[in-house]
Formats: C-alpha cells, sequence, structure tokens
C-alpha cells in the first residue's frame, strides 16, 4: 500500500517492508519494546493508558476498548480469558487478513499487553477457516514467539505466563458476535447468548472473557510506546486514532488503508481509493460493512470519516469495509445480493431472523425475476420493522438496516421491477 | 420480596423470579413457546416481548429478572405489534395442516393466532421452506419437522432432564430441523414427555394417534395408578373409553412429567375381559352369577359360621396395594372390627421394602401399587405372616380357615406378575372358604368360593398414598361396566349385612370417617389431597 | 469402521491439550476429522462421538452449523467461488458459469472423476481483489473467466 | 347491564309503550284524526256501466288462461318424475364426497364435520395415509341419512372442498342398513346426472372441476334438467406439490 502524507501510520507503518513477518525483522523495526515497557508498568496503570487513548473497538460496534476491560473482574478464582476477534467476514472487510498476513507480530505484541493487562494467561486467536493461510502465517509467528520466550510459562523473563493458540472457525458469520464466538470456542452451535451476563463476567467456560477485533489489539504497542495522550491526539475529539479502511467495488485502487478518523469521505474515495473506476459517476456507499445503512452520493458530501459523523449521515462506521457502488450498479440486484448472505448466515436460533431473513431474501429474489408484486416493497419495509430490535443478536438488525437504507432511498427502482 | 408493576398493578414477585413467572403466578399469561417452567430458559421464541420502561428495546419477559420498580407492560400496543410480528414469522413456513394435525385444538399457534395474530398470510406457497413430515421416532414419538417452531423444548428436556441428549438441532438458518441421529427411535423411558411439551404438532403422540379429535374428550384429574410414585396425571376419556393419559404439573412430585409406562398404564384396564356379575359357588362347586344382595348375605353369614367354628384367628384379610384408602379403610372395617379378625397382609411380593427403591433418579419407583403405604398406615401388614407365603403357610396349617381377598394386577406389568397370580391362586386355593373381590376375570379367581365385581382405578375416586406418604385424591373417569362396584361400595354393603351401620354415601364420607378414626390421617382434608397432595406422618 | 491414523491420533492429542476443556477441541477436531476422511459422514460423526464421549446427534449438529465442514462427498479439490457484494459488482457470476462449464456438475456435485467439486460461498475477505475463489487453503484473486479455465485446467493436469 | 341490551319493561316511558317518539312535542299528538266515510266514497264512485262491466273484465282473464292452458302455452303442472322443477344452485340435497385425480377421497378425516353437525349423524374413523403429504384419511366415513337435517353446516365446515351437497332429494330406502350412506355411496354418484350439484360455498373451485355438459339436445326442455357429463361421478381435485421447493 503507498503511504499517503498526512497521514499518522500505526497499524500500517511496517506492512510493505520485506519479510516484517519474521520476529527478527520485526524486532528490528522497533517491536516488542512496547511489551517491555508494559510489563514494566501496573496492570491498573496500563488499562487507565489505554481508557485514556479513548481507543475504540474496530470491529465494528466502536466499544471503548478501555472501559471494556475495567468491567472484568479483579482478583476472582475463575481465570480470565482474552480472545482474539479474528473471524473477518464482514462483506467489504479485509483489514485484519492484512494485518495478520502481512505483520503477524504486531497482534502477537499487541495481545500480550492486553493479556497483562487483564491477568490473563490463556488467550485464542478465533481466526475463520476460510483464513487457514493467514492462520499458518500467525501460527509460524506464534512459534517463533514462543523461540523467543516472548510467549510461555514467563513473558521476556518477567513471572508471567502466557499462552496464545490459534482456532480456526469453519464457516460461519455470526461466529463474528462475541457471545456467538464463544459459543463457537467452546465447540457447540454457534449461537449467540442472551445478554446479561455479559462475557465480561460469564464468557468464554463461564469465566470472565475479553473478546477484541484484530485491529484493536494491534493499536495497542503504539500507544503504550508513544503515549495515550499522542494517540488521543490524533482523529477528533470523540473518535481518536486512526482506522483501517478496507475499500472495495467500483474504485480505482482497491485495498486497506489507514486514515485518520475524522478524514473527509469523499476526498478518501476520491483521493486515496483512486476515485470511481472507470471514470464512472458515484452512485452510493456502503461505508462500514455490508451490514450498514447505503449512502446515496449526495449523502456523501461533507460527511467525515468516524463514528459520530457518519452516524449523524444517517450510516456507521462499522468495520471500516467500504464498498463503492457507481452508476451503473443496480440496487434492487445489490440489495438481493446482501440479502442472501444475511439469509444464508443467519444461525436460525431465535424466530425473527430467522424467518424473516430468509422469507426477505427469497421476496427480492421474486423481484429481481420480475415476479414481484407492487406490494412487496412495502412487505419488505414491513418485514424489516417485525424483525427490527426483536432478536438475542444484532444479525436481524444488520439485515434490516440494508433493506430498509436500500429501499427507502432506491424505491422507484424497486417499484420500476415491480411493475414489469 | 421485589415489587414491581405489571400493567399498571403492583405485584410483589419471589426473589429470583423472571418477568414471566411472576406474571403467571398473578394470572397474567404472556405468550411463549420455548418457556417451560421445569427446563432451563432458552429465550429464543421472542413471543414474550415485553415493555419494561427504561429500556430501549422490548425485552423477553421468560429471561428478564424482575427487579424491584421495574414497570413493564405486556399489551401495549407496541408489544401486540412485536407479538403479532414474531406469530406472522412463525407461520409463514408453517404447512398449516391443522385438519390432519393432532394437536389441533390443543395447539399454541392456533390459540396465539386468534388472540394476536389474524392476519392474512402474505407469503406465496412456493416460498415456503419444505421440511420432512411423519418421522417415526420410535414406539412413543411421530416427528413433523414443518411444524417445529424450533423452540428447543424437547432438545432441553434430552439434554437436561434425562441427560441422553438424543434430539438436537440440524442444519441453519431457516433450514433449521430438529430430529434424532439418523432417524433413531427414541428408546428412552420418558420419551413421551416431548409430546406433551411440545408447543405445537411437531411431536406427536404414535399411541393416540388419529383416536379422537382433543376437543371430543373429558378431562378427569387422577394420580397415576403405575406405580408409588403417585404422579399426578389428567385422564382424557369420551364415551366410557380412556384414550390418553397426560400429567398433571406437580412441582413436588412429577414436575410435569410422567413415563412412558405410566403414560400407557389405562391400556391394561381393557386388555382382559371384565368380570360384570357377582360370582357364587353352588353345591356343584361351580361359579354361578348371583345378586349382590345373595352374595352379601350369604358371604357375611358363612364368615361367621367360620368365626363361631374356629375364632376370629381364622379369619385371613387379604388386601391390594392398589385400592384406594377409602376401600382399604371399610375393608379393615368389615373383617377386622366386624368379625374381629387379626390376619391382615398385602404383599403378594416384596412390596414393603422396595416401595421406596427407585427404578431410575426421575420418577419411576419399583414398586407398582399406588397405594402399598396406604396399606400399612392402614394397619394391613402384620408382622408374623410376613406376606403372601406366610399366609398360604398358616392356610396350609389349618390355621386360617376363611379369607377375604382383594387383588388388582398392576397396571404397569412385570415378567414376575405370572409367578405373583399363581401364589394368588394358591393361597384362594388353600383356603376353605375365600371372598374375592377383583375386576377382570382371571386364572386365579377360579378357585373362589365368591367373587364379587370391584371398580379398578380410573373407575372409581378415591385417595392413594405414595411412597413419601403423600396422599393425593383421584378421580373417576369413566363408568365401570356390569354390576362393578367400588370397594368401599362392597364393604359398605357387607357392613350392612353384618348388622353394623353404614352410613356412607360417597367416598368423601368415607374418607372424612377414615380421618376420624386414623390418627395419621387426622389432619388431612379432601381439598388438601388435591394438588399438591399432603404428607402424612 | 473408520478410524484416525496414527499420525492423525497424535494431532488430536495435541489438539486436545490446547484446550481447558475436551468440548471446546470439538470444531478442530471436525476440522481434523474432515482432512482426514475427506467429509463428515454420519459414520464419521458417530466416531467422533465416540471418541470424545458425546451423543453422535451432538457431534452432527455442531457439524451441520459450519458451512465449511461438508455434509456430503466433495471432490479432491473443493471450489469455493464468493458471489457476496464486492465479487458480484466485479462480475464474479460468469466466473460461475465458467466453472459451472468446465466442471459440468451442478453445485455441490462431484465431477466423475471425483477431482473436483465446487460450491458457491459468502464473502471470503478478498474484497480488494474481487472477485476470489478458494480451492483448499488457497486463494485465487482478480479472477475472470478465462483465469478460472486455466485455474482448473492446471489442477486437472497435476 | 352490556352496552346495547335492551332495558327492561318497567323502565320505559309511556310514549315509548305507545311506540310514540317520547321526545316528539306534545302537540302534534293532539292533532285531530281525520274521518273518512267509506259509504259515501263508494256511492260516489260507482255507475251503471261500471257495474255491468266489471264482471266481464273478470271473465277476460279467466278466458284467457283458459285458452292458454287448453293451448299448453303456459302448464302449471309437470309430468313428475320425468319431468323436475329446478331447485336453486344451492339447494341443500343428499351428501357428495369430492375425490381427488386418483379416485380417492378427497377427505382427511379431520372431523370438522362431525364436529359442526347438530344432528350427529356422520361417523369417521381415521387411518394413516402411505403419503406423509396427505397422512390422514377416512378409513370409514358414513353419514345417517335418516339423522341428517341437510343444514349444510358440514359442507361450511369443511376446509378442503371434500363433502358438498347434491340437489338430490328422493332418498329413499326399503331398510334403514340402505340410509346408511358410506364412503363409496357417498363417492359414486350414478343420479348425480339427474340432480346436479347443490350447495358448494367456494363454487368456482369445484365447478371449475366439474364440466356441465348436455347429453343431447332435447326436442321440449323439460324444467330444470341439469345434466353432468356421464363419467363424472367424482369431483377431482390437484394436489399441492411438495417437491416445488
Amino acid at each position: 500500500m503507498p503511504a499517503l502524507p498526512g497521514m499518522t501510520k500505526i497499524l500500517l507503518a511496517n506492512i510493505d517492508k520485506p519479510d516484517q513477518a519474521s520476529i527478527t525483522k520485526y524486532r528490528e523495526r522497533g517491536g516488542y519494546k512496547a511489551l517491555e515497557k508494559a510489563l514494566a508498568m501496573e496492570q491498573t496503570a496500563l488499562i487507565d493508558e489505554v481508557k485514556a487513548s479513548g481507543l475504540r473497538g474496530r470491529g465494528g460496534a466502536g466499544f471503548p476498548t478501555g472501559m471494556k476491560w475495567s468491567f472484568v473482574p479483579r482478583n476472582t478464582n475463575k481465570p480470565t480469558y482474552l480472545l482474539c476477534n479474528a473471524d473477518e467476514s464482514e462483506p467489504g472487510t479485509f483489514k485484519d487478513r492484512i494485518l495478520m498476513e502481512r505483520d503477524p507480530h504486531i497482534l502477537i505484541e499487541g495481545m500480550a499487553i492486553a493479556c497483562y493487562a487483564l491477568n490473563c494467561h490463556l488467550s485464542y486467536i478465533y481466526i475463520r477457516g476460510e483464513y487457514e493461510f493467514v492462520a499458518n502465517t500467525q501460527q509460524k509467528a506464534l512459534d517463533e514467539a514462543y523461540e523467543a520466550k516472548i510467549l510461555g510459562p514467563s513473558v521476556m523473563g518477567k513471572d508471567f505466563a502466557l499462552d496464545i493458540f490459534v482456532h480456526l472457525g469453519q464457516g460461519a458469520y455470526i461466529c463474528g458476535e462475541e457471545t456467538s464466538l464463544i459459543e463457537s470456542l467452546e465447540g457447540n452451535r454457534g449461537y449467540p447468548r442472551i445478554k446479561p451476563p455479559f462475557p465480561a463476567t460469564h464468557g468464554f467456560l463461564a469465566s470472565p472473557t475479553v473478546v477484541n477485533n484484530v485491529e484493536t489489539l494491534a493499536a495497542l504497542p503504539w500507544i503504550v510506546q508513544n503515549g495515550a495522550a499522542a494517540y488521543a491526539a490524533i482523529g477528533t475529539e470523540k473518535s481518536k486514532g486512526t482506522k483501517l479502511f478496507s475499500v472495495s467495488g467500483h474504485v480505482a485502487k482497491p485495498g486497506v488503508y489507514e486514515v485518520d478518523l475524522g478524514y473527509p469521505l469523499l476526498d478518501f474515495i476520491n483521493n486515496e481509493a483512486g476515485g470511481v473506476a472507470n471514470g464512472r459517476k458515484l452512485k452510493a456507499v456502503i461505508p462500514g460493512g455490508s451490514s450498514v445503512p447505503v449512502m446515496t452520493a449526495a449523502e456523501c458530501e461533507g460527511v467525515l470519516l468516524d463514528y459520530e459523523s457518519l452516524l449523524k449521515a444517517g450510516s456507521m462506521l462499522g468495520s471500516g469495509g467500504m464498498i463503492v457502488l457507481d452508476e451503473t450498479t443496480s440496487m434492487p440486484e445489490t440489495l438481493s445480493v446482501i440479502a442472501d448472505f444475511y439469509a444464508h448466515e443467519s444461525c436460525g436460533q431465535c424466530t425473527p431472523c430467522r424467518e424473516g431473513t430468509g422469507w426477505a431474501a427469497k421476496i427480492l429474489k421474486n423481484i429481481i425475476a420480475g415476479e414481484g408484486k407492487p406490494s412487496d416493497v412495502d412487505l419488505l419495509l414491513k418485514i424489516a420493522d417485525m424483525m427490527e430490535g426483536k432478536t438475542i443478536c444484532p444479525l436481524a438488525d444488520a439485515d434490516v438496516m440494508p433493506i430498509r437504507s436500500f429501499v427507502t432511498k432506491f424505491r422507484s427502482e424497486f417499484e420500476a421491477l415491480c411493475k414489469s | 420480596m421485589p415489587k414491581f408493576t405489571l400493567n399498571g398493578q403492583e405485584i410483589e414477585a419471589k426473589a429470583g423470579q423472571t418477568i414471566i413467572q411472576a406474571a403467571e403466578d398473578h394470572g397474567v399469561e404472556i405468550p411463549h413457546y420455548c418457556y417451560h417452567p421445569d427446563l432451563p430458559i432458552d429465550g429464543n421464541c421472542r413471543m414474550c416481548l415485553v415493555d419494561v420502561e427504561k429500556m430501549p428495546k422490548l425485552t423477553p419477559a421468560c429471561t428478564t429478572l424482575v427487579n424491584e420498580g421495574m414497570v413493564v407492560r405486556s399489551e401495549n400496543e407496541r408489544v401486540k405489534q412485536a407479538v403479532r410480528g414474531v406469530l406472522e414469522f412463525l407461520l409463514i413456513n408453517h404447512p398449516v395442516d391443522c385438519p390432519v394435525c393432532d394437536q389441533a385444538g390443543e395447539c399454541r399457534l392456533q390459540d396465539y393466532y386468534m388472540v394476536y395474530g389474524l392476519h392474512t398470510s402474505e407469503i406465496s406457497l412456493g416460498m415456503k421452506v419444505r421440511k420432512r413430515k411423519v418421522i417415526d421416532l420410535g414406539p412413543m414419538v411421530v416427528l413433523d419437522q414443518e411444524r417445529c417452531v424450533l423452540c428447543s423444548r424437547c432438545i432441553r428436556f434430552f439434554d437436561h432432564v434425562t441427560e441422553t441428549g438424543e434430539m438436537q438441532f440440524f442444519g441453519r438458518g431457516d433450514h433449521v430441523a430438529i430430529g434424532t441421529f439418523q432417524d433413531r427411535p427414541l428408546d428412552n423411558p420418558y420419551s413421551g414427555n416431548v409430546v406433551d411439551i411440545c408447543p405445537v404438532g411437531a411431536l406427536t403422540s404414535r399411541d393416540f394417534r388419529f383416536k379422537c379429535r382433543v376437543w371430543f374428550l373429558h378431562a378427569t384429574d387422577s394420580i397415576c395408578g403405575g406405580c408409588s410414585t403417585g404422579c399426578a396425571v389428567r385422564i382424557d376419556h369420551r364415551d366410557g373409553a380412556i384414550f390418553r393419559m397426560i400429567p398433571r404439573r406437580n412441582p413436588e412430585v412429577n414436575r410435569s412429567w410422567l413415563c412412558d409406562e405410566g403414560r400407557l398404564s389405562f391400556h391394561e384396564l381393557n386388555k382382559t375381559e371384565r368380570i360384570s356379575r357377582p360370582l357364587m359357588k353352588g353345591r356343584d362347586g361351580v361359579q354361578a352369577p348371583v345378586t349382590w344382595e345373595e352374595a352379601v348375605r350369604s358371604i357375611d353369614a358363612r364368615l361367621k359360621e367360620i368365626r363361631a367354628a374356629n375364632g376370629a384367628g381364622s379369619i385371613l384379610g387379604f388386601a391390594s396395594p392398589s385400592a384406594t384408602n377409602e376401600g382399604l379403610f371399610l375393608f379393615k372395617r368389615y373383617v377386622g372390627d366386624q368379625l374381629g379378625a387379626t390376619q391382615f397382609d398385602f404383599r403378594v411380593d416384596s412390596e414393603d421394602k422396595n416401595v421406596l427403591e427407585e427404578e431410575d433418579q426421575i420418577l419411576r419407583h419399583f414398586d407398582k401399587h399406588p397405594n402399598s403405604i396406604g396399606a400399612i398406615k392402614l394397619g394391613l401388614m402384620s408382622k408374623e405372616l410376613g406376606g403372601i407365603d406366610g399366609a398360604i403357610e398358616a392356610a396350609r396349617a389349618g390355621q386360617i380357615k376363611a379369607g377375604v381377598v382383594i387383588y388388582f394386577p398392576p397396571l404397569v406389568r412385570r415378567p414376575c406378575d405370572e409367578e405373583v397370580e399363581g401364589r394368588v391362586f394358591e393361597l384362594i386355593d388353600v383356603l376353605e372358604y375365600s371372598v374375592v373381590l377383583a375386576a377382570h376375570k382371571s386364572e386365579w379367581q377360579t378357585a373362589a368360593s365368591v367373587v364379587l365385581p370391584v371398580t379398578p382405578w380410573s373407575e372409581e375416586e378415591g385417595t392413594y398414598t405414595n411412597f413419601e406418604g403423600r396422599v393425593q385424591f383421584a378421580g373417576k373417569a369413566i363408568d365401570a361396566g356390569g354390576d362393578a362396584l367400588a370397594v368401599w361400595e362392597a364393604f359398605a354393603m357387607l357392613l350392612h349385612a353384618s348388622g353394623a351401620e353404614s352410613p356412607w354415601m360417597s367416598a368423601e364420607d368415607v374418607f372424612a370417617t377414615l380421618t376420624e378414626h386414623v390418627p395419621a390421617y387426622r389432619e388431612v382434608t379432601l381439598d388438601k389431597t388435591r394438588l399438591p397432595g399432603v404428607i402424612v406422618g | 469402521m473408520i478410524q484416525f491414523t496414527e499420525e492423525a491420533k497424535r494431532r488430536y492429542q495435541t489438539i486436545l491439550s490446547h484446550y481447558p476443556e475436551k468440548r471446546a477441541a470439538l470444531l478442530p477436531v471436525l476440522t481434523l476429522a474432515q482432512r482426514e476422511f475427506g467429509w463428515i459422514s454420519q459414520e464419521v460423526a458417530e466416531y467422533i462421538g465416540g471418541l470424545m464421549c458425546y451423543p453422535p446427534s451432538d457431534v452432527l449438529s455442531v457439524a451441520t452449523f459450519y458451512t465449511m465442514l461438508h455434509k456430503k462427498p466433495a471432490g479432491k479439490y473443493h471450489i469455493d467461488i464468493c458471489k457476496n457484494v464486492s465479487c458480484w459488482l466485479m462480475g464474479v457470476n460468469p466466473c460461475v458459469d465458467e466453472i459451472k462449464r468446465q466442471l459440468g456438475v451442478e453445485r455441490r456435485d462431484v465431477t466423475a472423476d471425483g477431482k473436483f467439486s465446487w460450491d458457491t460461498t459468502e464473502c471470503l475477505g478478498s474484497c480488494g481483489t474481487a472477485p476470489a475463489m478458494q480451492i483448499g487453503d488457497r486463494y485465487y484473486e482478480n479472477l475472470t473467466p478465462k483465469s478460472v479455465a486455466e485455474i482448473i485446467e492446471n489442477l486437472r493436469n497435476e | 347491564m352490556p352496552a346495547g341490551f335492551p332495558r327492561g319493561r318497567e323502565e320505559r316511558s309511556f310514549a315509548e309503550k305507545a311506540g310514540r317518539d317520547a321526545r316528539a312535542p306534545r302537540d302534534t299528538m293532539k292533532k285531530p284524526a281525520k274521518v273518512i266515510n267509506v259509504r259515501e266514497r263508494a256511492e260516489g264512485e260507482s255507475s251503471f256501466a261500471k257495474d255491468i262491466f266489471a264482471p266481464l273484465a273478470g271473465m277476460r282473464l279467466t278466458m284467457n288462461r283458459m285458452v292458454d292452458n287448453l293451448t299448453g302455452k303456459v302448464n302449471a303442472t309437470i309430468r313428475y318424475p320425468e319431468e323436475r322443477r329446478a331447485y336453486s344452485d344451492r339447494f341443500r340435497g343428499a351428501h357428495i364426497l369430492t375425490a381427488r385425480e386418483d379416485g380417492s377421497p378427497r377427505c382427511v378425516a379431520c372431523y370438522m364435520c362431525a364436529t359442526a353437525c347438530p344432528a350427529d349423524c356422520i361417523y369417521i374413523e381415521p387411518a394413516e395415509h402411505p403419503d406423509p403429504l396427505i397422512e390422514k384419511y377416512p378409513a370409514r366415513f358414513d353419514i345417517d341419512m335418516l339423522r341428517c337435517v341437510f343444514c349444510g353446516f358440514c359442507v361450511d365446515a369443511c376446509p378442503e372442498e371434500a363433502i358438498i351437497m347434491s340437489r338430490e332429494t328422493e332418498i329413499c330406502a326399503y331398510t334403514r342398513e340402505e340410509t346408511m350412506w358410506d364412503i363409496k355411496r357417498l363417492m359414486s354418484r350414478p343420479e348425480l346426472p339427474e340432480f346436479g350439484l347443490g350447495y358448494r360455498p367456494n363454487e368456482n373451485l369445484v365447478d371449475s372441476t366439474v364440466k356441465f355438459t348436455p347429453k343431447h339436445k332435447e326436442k321440449r326442455k323439460l324444467a330444470g334438467r341439469v345434466t353432468l357429463k356421464e363419467d363424472v361421478e367424482m369431483i377431482p381435485h390437484v394436489t399441492f406439490d411438495p417437491t416445488k421447493d
């Protein structure tokens, strides 16, 4: 990836340097310094540091990481677990893959820091099954780390034991949801759990558990190294730090970019991502992975890439999986593809999602096949209402948002199909 | 004891109760499929969504604990809307085949549709997800995957109650279906329960299948006569025939469960022919039908003769641990108090020993008689005899000349029953004069001097005392055919014939007298013997 | 009666050692089983159940939840081609047709020589290099019908 | 007292008892009634000519009728049973059990008719059908035609259009046994062409599967003769195809 001026490089600093994946090169470039520093600090101080940095969960929900950690009960007789959520399945998202593929040690270092802060001695990286080759790279890195005594009975010679294992998923989008990930890790069907109780107290094997996204953990070394203030200085006053955006669809230069939060959306598309491909006009943008509301080109005007600004514009930052749609795209077909995805990935545990996602997908198929009734457009919205906020996990809502936004913002296209 | 407001009314809940439980206790029914009082909570059906103040989303009443000062609404428009939505979702892929579904009439989908739904289906037939129908899961259960609402009650039952885990979800998304591995039959002594707990027609009973539409059935609350556990059951019958037996919830005995043996035990009643009229041996030694009056008069006279000849000690009273307390009480009254007999027993097998022995950890006991403890408490077990064998010995030795014998074979048959009946026959055979009270014609009665037709379980009302000494009332479901009388009626007649006063008009009267005269039962009233029953010392 | 090879048994033991509770190892063990036996047949489910002391229904239930565990026989090379948004935008459908044409079987079916089977899948996480497909543990990205044909041809000749 | 329930007598006002509007002003009641003297009016209207011709006018009608009848222009009576009156299309006569295309009864033994029947004249014995999509069928389906009151509730209750009614009225037999109609009797109806279909709420569904075709042109159209194709004894229907998935 090209490093562009005016943008802090925290996660992708060394991403393109030759064999960054090897521990020697990683150390040469200042790796594992942060861990050393962290191990010297007080655990609580470390948590406060992370709190102060204003780092927020990069998986999609954007929950402040420091706060999440502080929920974990201290000195219980139960062990604490840190689970790294590398089950990156959100359509349009492929940022974690780059990190683990090219710079696996940054994740290990981040995890080691987090584990130390949370006083956790056993940790798992839940990598989606499709990323087997990524998992292999990560595993290699882990083995190196064990050899270098960075992991194992005593981390970097300090009296702190830590084991990290790679756990491969086997193809289930829902396992990206933290409670579902825990269930899956326990060897069950990946059915999300009802909260409360929250994982922070009753997670993996009913013990206190923290689930963090790869990108979140990977940001830790820099924060520890350069201090919370430096990190907090980046970005806007509510959304601090940098964020990885993985751009795909109709853009000239798709790929993963790191930008300071608060960077203008359109500039990002037009400059960094090289603008819409083949000189076509921009029609719409799905800014944060398929499960956030779509934004029309007009709506994108003046929107900044941060949690608040996007929320204000009626969408979400999500996982930063940006999908760009040009003028030639048929919105009903796009929505149908998305709806199919959710119908396929609904776990089938609770009723509204199980039945609703499938029904919506079938209706959309009908519409595209030209067999839709004019009433179907409203039926889609009705189904969206029936699903929203009634389910155990957010997957149904993740289906509702595209359906509602697509149908309301591009209604004419749907109706045109239904008439014929 | 947290207080909270439900639909505007202040309600006090027990500590640790969820909203749905508290509401249930106060007569507010919140619609639900997956919630069951005796199963772990799952919260997957989303029917029980309620509106709780200060909560942005609707929350499921089955998973939310009651907090002090909570304000809950289960009937406002927002909730109704949500429930209607969930119901519509449940119905889009349902094969609405109520005409052929045995659940029709007691189906939660039907009930809630009439209350909340009443919508016209908007899904086109082609879109429906089709699944497998009429899957045979062993002797008790038939599975229809299409009708299933995937509430996982059956799965949780096998995971947490029997802990055998036969049933599971298979697949994902809207193709999830329940089933057993390779459609293996449910070889599990409690598999019948999943039929009861299934809120829809997905799991239906193999035994009851197509026998009768449920709305034709009349229900009678009773106690299972299958063993000494005394599970609360409901007998569903029509036109004098029992069609099925299902458990009533009694948290202190059987929770919501019933074993398959007990569930099917009522079939035993119609397997063999009934005795329709009293039979008496004439001079020719052949049993010939007589009227009750004749029978009763001659019995009383004959027994008094024998008493005069060889003393009261020569009369044996042999009771059945399957008879009601009322029957046994009047039996004792006549044979004991009236004739002065001292020799009593009821043990055809080792009931007194295995009455407490559990066959498994869930419900079943080895003693297959519902009232052994009752018999013991009424003092029908004498040390010196020590069971039927002792009685036979005594009869052989000539100490015992006459005997009044009640015997009901257990409703749950065991291999040893043949041999037991052999012993009963032997006893009757060796007795000089024997009066037998029985319901079914059988080999062992042939030697009896007099055979009186009495009603078995489910055809007379009365109380049974289970293994832990819990007295429970069992209602009368159907009328006995022929001249058969309840055991207590028979002895009331005998008492009357022998000049004692017998004022009883009903089992209730008899029970009242019983409570006066038997110290153990002093505190008990008939109302107390209804759910959950009362334990006597 | 199917059985793990000695090597697989050793692997199985190491997997168990990674987890504080046996149950947690079920998914990795199923993955191992798929590598061993090609797909999760009912027989396999029963074997794993016996091995780990869980009811076979339980094992099969878990297996049927995860799409990457095959519930019917798969070819030596199982092609998973992504049909999600980005790949669809970048024109995956012609590639899918090409695969169908090349292999001449419907999705989830195995070719006569038992070498190939294919299926469409959800996002593979290579939206930036869409369209993409996965064969074994390898990704093939920036697909065109032409490149698809070549890839399959090469695999055929292996 | 529930809303809309009529009030008791004692609560009614005098005016209401008198059938008048209680709220009407008094003077409308005081208005003097107009007296008509019928005799005066008759005398005024009568005349000699009228007295002569009125009977003749009457006779004319009688004559016309006589002529019509003699010439057979109208015939008040018909030659029953060769001829029959046209019964209404919704006439409730003897029942018909409709059939599937394979000729098996369309009935699924759901007991709806038996439940609805006020005369309790329907006896059903269900059995397990080999086809899981039909699942249940009547091994026995008897209607006691002597008990039946032809109310048509069974037809209304039927969710499968399995039982409909014909216009047949002549249910006569020599023994009671013959009046117990079983499945066979209810399904195959040679006399159906004579009478035609009766009450069937879902007419278009039923009729779409039946052909009414006159057997042959008759010279004189007999009153209300409905003819079915001779071979149409049972009404077929198409079962839903589950394999469409």
